[in-house]
């Protein structure tokens, strides 16, 4: 019942905020530049052959009517074509966007599974030399510039070692397209060495992404085990003489689990972000290239298109967090 | 003036504030001294394209540059365009994201709704994008990166004190005084303020790692101040072209980057025990 | 009756930022088999750190117990091997019941998984060994059935409504009073020797209070089970104890028989605290001065700055245990010998 | 006794419902936390408020002191009407009805000195020059008990018992006509309850202060009010002088309650205790009497006809068969 009141709720805000996106980037993209046609045309181009790209955009109209169109458009599922691909801005994205929801559940899967036992047995063994070591690792992972990170990581292990290749998803064909996820469509056609090179070229990429969000979690995991182990219900469990064990991986890791989901949650907010830069220094085919690239050479549709699919990720990720926080504590499905 | 000092000799009893503390004081140094520190202070300007890429050495304690100019003496000045990005857009977002989260979180109904849904909107594109978009737009230039990550950072604060107004709410001085005969202005003002000013310290400590992380990433995708502003992010970019050998060229700025921010999380970290003395968590979960 | 808990010379120190507050000065207390004894004392007078003490679960970093012996059935349990007190001794011998019944079960998990949790290692029909040696050991069938058993029936004892669907539903779907008769139906499910109350009753209504503590007594009567039970509240105390001890400042001041105590009580500290309770229209008396600081403790008598009769010998000398009539204990160099209510 | 003076306090059929909403936010019922309550108060009288948590006595203060809106019924201070005033209007009021909460450190705000805590009401509510603020300051400060040294000091650099003072200090600032004490003393220990008690009957005589004193402490209620109004689910089911109520209660409700308080000394209660079960929830109050579900003398008629609160030998009880 509490979840069905949440997901409305979510839901009902879709819209208006995908709106209020909309205009943001409209703003950004038809207001503020002096001409964005000229902008679009580039240098070169003669003044009548800018009037001409302007009328054939349908830019010379009110601007209002512009954003109406592109509305209407957009509903219908027409995102407009890209001035550069020359395809619709809709193919572009679903070619791409597969290899951004690779890279980033893969980085998801790294820092979840490392950052929970890590931060459960720092908050275990307070002041111990892993709690320490750990500390500084969280506090530079918050730190590091994670473009930096990535081209240091290819420095060493790309370059010097030869262990990773240096950038790219994949160097030869890529296996037969199912679902788009390289690893995958491998797997499922039992190609190993497509596997095998795959997850090479992810390597760095991933661990680019996962480092600070692996920090986050940890120290976020930390804080939560160490705040459950000052509640009543373990002093009563150790009173009671219950075995460590069982209070420490039963009743304390299942309460420090709940607030960690909603961590997890926005987690997804912080490997988003992080994409777009680790995509665009390890030449990631994904769609956080494909912004930067559109935004760079001011190909403005696409970069609407952009704003509204990552507007509707982070919405439908809301969404899940909520339903995976009601499923994970009980108390919500009583009330 | 006395509380400022006493907020500093409480945190060098902290020793990560402590670090924090120390990691600040050397960017502000040598944001300041940099003529005086950098041993090649015009070649902020100056081109020797017959040193280029030298390997660190005594005369460059940090190697040279594609075009021959002194690593070290160029981060010297661009701890100068970091400071100044930092302050100014935190500084900018701070004005525009309190008074609205104050306003919001106090005055329930549309109003508040209104101003939370307009910051959710800049929230829920990863502010990277929204700022990339901007700065593209009005042109690679300093004031415009400090608008572009002023105009996507505000949020972040309106939700911070959206939500510290409206948990001050539930505490019993806040109704006390209300019935005391208080008007809602003089309690938002003379109450409520005072009172969220210490987690707004946090955050803004906090929001200026953050924020020059993003003004780094902005400046590694061209859209920083242009050439010749010595500027980390730009020039981490450059180095790419000539790595693995020139390694010297990308590793300095970077490691710049990561212990300026870093010191600003350590002092974030350090300033919400000290400044909250009420709030003041247990021993355990202080190192959390 | 046989004895059986001795507290011998007990001393604990906390740390704080000040230095070492001494929470407790050499305590001593005797539990006879069957006996249910009060702990008496305003907050900060160290109640709760011995009842902690006994049960071995005082926070390891900030406690210290510096001296003094527990000695349970003839064994000290502070130089026992640990593993097996938590084994055999918490949760089997020894029970809790803890003070604040919303927050002392586990939110997220139903109240038979918590009460079978405990059956799985603390059952009585369990061999000699306790449960399973790892926490994933198999938890015999034919046992958890037993156990289960047992549970339903216990819940019926302390009349839980429909004790079956009650198994299943989560702790918040409990009322306070509820919640506390499940504490209690836990802490007699492995049938011990002694339970530990610290301020069970303190934070439900009075008529619920009543309920409580008139269950408890009957069903530890009934059973044979001896009860340490921890108050700051003089009239639960006079409900539920056949003997009570009075603390003040980390000392033990008085021991005697529940009506002897509050008949006529010998110390001046248990005079002035029965005096301060409100009666109806009379004059209300406090007790001059402020609780002393542990970590810079009064010497001697610990109340002697607050006390009426005090002399350079209560400042000097901590009065020794002295034994007055019918197991009445008092350490106090002036003892007085008049009804309660009588002081000037 | 010659015509009693009219009441400072006087509450007319006052009701306070909370909605209940569901996950939806749709109102499904209503928390009837004050459901019709009459009483008055005369000046400087103190009158006890007692019941079991969840029965409306702290609700009740809150609306009179103007926290909550009332939902009906009128409350009339010193003859004048103030329960529907507008807000500002609201606000003039707490010049002469002011409110103690449970922990009165936790009603000072810890960014503020104390000096600063202390001048506060003087300004809001008075155009006293600073000079004349600053005596009236000290005054109160002296009849509080606390040395002028604490201006200068923040709230967490006092005590618990300094903060209490401080927090009534701030109040009686004002001199106000009613003090409303919300659980003063609950989970005081026992000595320091007396020292409470204490300072409020000096501040009483001192300010000619009259209070309503909210507790569930049937003791301190005893030894400290002259009447007392016994409060379940919401209304009042006994009002009367505080010894006849003590020594003969007449509602049942009363009865086992009074009966249910531990004495030192004595019969022991738990030996002929007889009150079973817990209050219901005030989100459904039983038809009738709402005692009915817990009372040993129940009839067919408390389930039919709710008793209003009727004259029987020297106080008000809300009984059929009382």
């Amino acid at each position: 019942m509490r979840l069905l009141a949440l997901a409305l709720h979510r839901l009902a805000w879709f819209a208006p905020t995908l709106l209020g996106l909309l205009v943001v980037t409209f703003v950004i993209s038809r207001i503020i530049p002096a001409d964005p046609v000229a902008l679009v045309a580039g240098e070169t181009a003669t003044p009548e052959q800018v009037e001409a790209l302007r009328r054939e955009l349908g830019f010379d109209r009110p601007l209002p009517v512009q954003f109406v169109d592109y509305v209407v458009r957009l509903v219908r599922g027409d995102m407009g074509t890209s001035l550069f691909t020359r395809r619709p801005i809709v193919e572009d994205l679903r070619h791409r966007l597969p290899a951004t929801i690779e890279l980033t559940v893969v980085a998801m899967v790294v820092s979840v599974l490392a950052g929970i036992p890590l931060g459960v047995l720092s908050a275990l063994w307070r002041n111990s030399l892993l709690d320490h070591a750990l500390r500084v690792v969280t506090v530079s992972g918050l730190a590091i510039a994670s473009f930096w990170l990535g081209i240091m990581l290819q420095l060493l292990f790309a370059m010097r070692l030869g262990w990773t290749p240096l950038n790219g998803r994949l160097q030869g064909f890529p296996p037969r397209s199912l679902t788009g996820f390289y690893l995958v469509d491998a797997a499922l056609t039992w190609d190993w060495a497509t596997f095998g090179a795959a997850l090479l070229h992810l390597a760095l990429p991933a661990a680019t992404l996962a480092f600070p969000a692996l920090a986050t979690l940890v120290r976020f995991t930390r804080a939560g085990v160490l705040d459950v182990m000052q509640s009543n219900f373990v002093l009563y469990e150790r009173a009671m003489g219950l075995p460590r064990p069982l209070i420490v991986w039963k009743y304390i890791l299942r309460s420090a689990l709940t607030s960690t989901v909603t961590q997890i949650g926005l987690l997804f907010g912080i490997l988003l972000a992080g994409a777009v830069v680790t995509e665009a220094v390890f030449d990631w085919p994904g769609i956080g290239t494909y912004a930067v690239n559109s935004i760079l050479r001011s190909d403005y549709n696409a970069v609407m298109g952009f704003t509204v699919w990552a507007g509707a990720i982070f919405i439908v990720v809301n969404l899940l967090v909520d339903v995976a926080h009601t499923l994970v504590d009980p108390r919500e499905r009583t009330t | 003036m006395s509380a400022v000092w006493f907020v500093i000799t409480r945190l060098t009893r902290d020793r990560s504030a402590l670090i924090g503390l120390v990691l600040i004081a050397l960017l502000v140094l040598s944001a300041a001294l940099a003529p005086v520190l950098a041993t090649h202070p015009d070649d902020v300007f100056e081109l020797h394209p017959s040193e280029r890429l030298g390997a660190p050495s005594g005369a460059h304690w940090l190697g040279t540059d594609r075009m021959g100019a002194d690593v070290y003496s160029r981060l010297l000045f661009g701890a100068r365009i970091t400071i100044l990005i930092g302050i100014i857009a935190v500084g900018a977002s701070l004005a525009i994201g309190v008074p609205i989260g104050l306003v919001a979180g106090y005055h329930h109904g549309w109003l508040s709704d209104l101003l939370m849904r307009v910051s959710d909107i800049f929230l829920a594109v990863p502010q990277v994008v929204l700022a990339i978009a901007i700065a593209q737009t009005l042109g690679p230039s300093l004031p415009n990166v400090i608008l572009a990550l002023s105009v996507t950072y505000w949020p972040w604060f309106a939700r911070v004190v959206y939500a510290e107004t409206r948990a001050l709410q539930k505490e019993i001085f806040v109704e006390s005084t209300a019935a005391l005969g208080a008007s809602p202005w003089r309690l938002t003002v003379l109450h409520v303020l005072p009172n969220i000013a210490s987690p707004i310290i946090v955050r803004a400590s906090i929001g200026m790692g953050f924020t020059i992380l993003t003004a780094a990433a902005l400046g590694f995708l061209g859209l920083g101040p242009p050439p010749p502003t010595p500027e980390w992010g730009r020039t981490i970019a450059e180095s790419r072209e000539f790595l693995p050998n020139a390694w010297w060229y990308a590793t300095a700025p970077g490691l710049a980057i990561f212990l300026t921010v870093m010191g600003f999380n350590l002092l974030g970290d350090g300033l919400r025990d000290v400044l909250d003395p009420r709030l003041r968590r247990s021993r355990t979960a202080r190192d959390g | 009756m046989a004895e059986l808990l001795a507290v011998r010379g007990l001393r604990v120190d906390f740390a704080t930022d000040r230095g070492p507050a001494q929470v407790l000065d050499g305590m001593n207390l005797d539990i006879e088999t069957g006996e249910v004894v009060g702990l008496v004392g305003e907050s900060g007078c160290g109640k709760t750190t011995l009842a902690r003490a006994i049960l071995g679960i005082l926070p390891e970093g900030a406690a210290r117990i510096r001296a003094g012996e527990v000695r349970f059935k003839g064994t000290d349990l502070l130089r026992e091997d640990p593993a097996a007190v938590n084994d055999r001794v918490r949760g089997r011998a020894i029970t809790f019941i803890p003070q604040d019944p919303f927050t002392s079960f586990s939110p997220l998990f139903p109240i038979e998984t918590q009460i079978m949790d405990l059956m799985k290692w603390k059952s009585p029909r369990a061999g000699n060994g306790g449960g399973p040696a790892s926490i994933l050991g198999r938890y015999p069938r034919a046992r958890h059935r037993a156990d289960r058993e047992a549970a339903l029936e216990i819940l019926r004892a302390v009349q839980i409504p429909e004790p079956a669907r009650a198994l299943r539903r989560l702790p918040h779907e409990f009322s306070g009073g509820q919640r506390q008769r499940l504490m209690i139906a836990m802490a007699l499910l492995p049938r011990p020797d002694l339970i530990i109350a610290d301020e069970p009753t303190t934070a439900l209504d009075v008529t619920i209070q009543a309920q409580i503590l008139r269950l408890l007594r009957a069903l530890v009567k009934e059973r044979g089970v001896s009860v340490l039970f921890t108050t700051h509240d003089l009239g639960t105390a006079h409900e539920i104890c056949d003997r009570v001890v009075v603390m003040y400042a980390g000392q033990e001041m008085e021991a005697a028989p529940t009506d002897a105590f509050f008949g006529r009580p010998a110390h001046p500290y248990t005079r002035r605290l029965l005096a301060s309770v409100p009666s109806p229209g009379g004059e209300i008396r406090d007790i001059p001065g402020e609780v002393p600081s542990l970590v810079t403790p009064p010497s001697g008598c610990r109340f002697h700055p607050r006390c009426d009769y005090a002399t350079a010998e209560c400042r000097d000398v901590r009065p020794a245990l002295r034994a007055l009539a019918g197991a009445h204990g008092i350490r106090c160099h002036h003892p007085v010998d008049a009804p309660a209510g009588a002081d000037p | 006794m010659s015509a009693p003076a009219p009441p400072l306090l006087e509450v007319v059929d006052l009701v306070r419902h909370f909605p209940v909403r569901n996950a939806f936010g749709r109102r499904v019922g209503w928390l009837r936390a004050v459901d019709g309550v009459s009483l008055a108060v005369q000046p400087g009288e103190t009158l006890g408020l007692v019941g079991e948590s969840g029965c409306g006595k702290s609700t009740l203060g809150k609306t009179v002191m103007g926290i909550y809106t009332p939902t009906a019924g009128d409350i009339r201070f010193a003859g004048r009407e103030i329960g529907w005033l507008a807000k500002r209007e609201r606000r003039a009021v707490a010049r002469d009805l002011q409110y103690v909460y449970q922990d009165p450190g936790a009603s000072l705000d810890p960014r503020w000195k104390v000096v600063h805590l202390l001048h506060e009401p003087l300004k809001i509510h008075t155009a006293l020059s600073r000079a004349e603020r600053e005596r009236e300051v000290l005054a109160i400060l002296a009849a509080v008990g606390l040395p002028d040294a604490h201006l200068d000091l923040y709230p967490h650099e006092l005590s618990g018992g300094q903060q209490r003072r401080v927090g009534l200090a701030r109040i009686l600032t004002l001199r106000p006509r009613l003090v409303i004490l919300d659980e003063p003393t609950s989970g005081l220990d026992v000595s320091v309850q007396a020292s409470v008690l204490k300072l409020f009957r000096g501040l009483q005589e001192a300010f000619a202060l009259t209070y309503v004193f909210i507790s569930h402490d049937l003791a301190v209620v005893r030894a400290i009010c002259a009447r007392i109004a016994v409060m379940y689910l919401g209304r009042i089911v006994e009002l009367g002088p505080t010894a006849a109520v003590f020594e003969r209660p007449r509602h049942p409700y009363t009865q086992s309650l009074l009966a249910a308080v531990p004495r030192i000394g004595g019969r022991r209660v738990t030996q002929e205790f007889a009150l079973e079960g817990e209050p219901p929830n005030p989100r459904d109050v039983p038809s009738g009497c709402r005692f009915r579900t817990r009372c040993p003398h129940v009839q067919a008629r408390c389930a039919v006809e709710e008793p209003p609160l009727r004259e029987v030998e020297g106080r008000r009880v809300a009984c059929h068969f009382a």
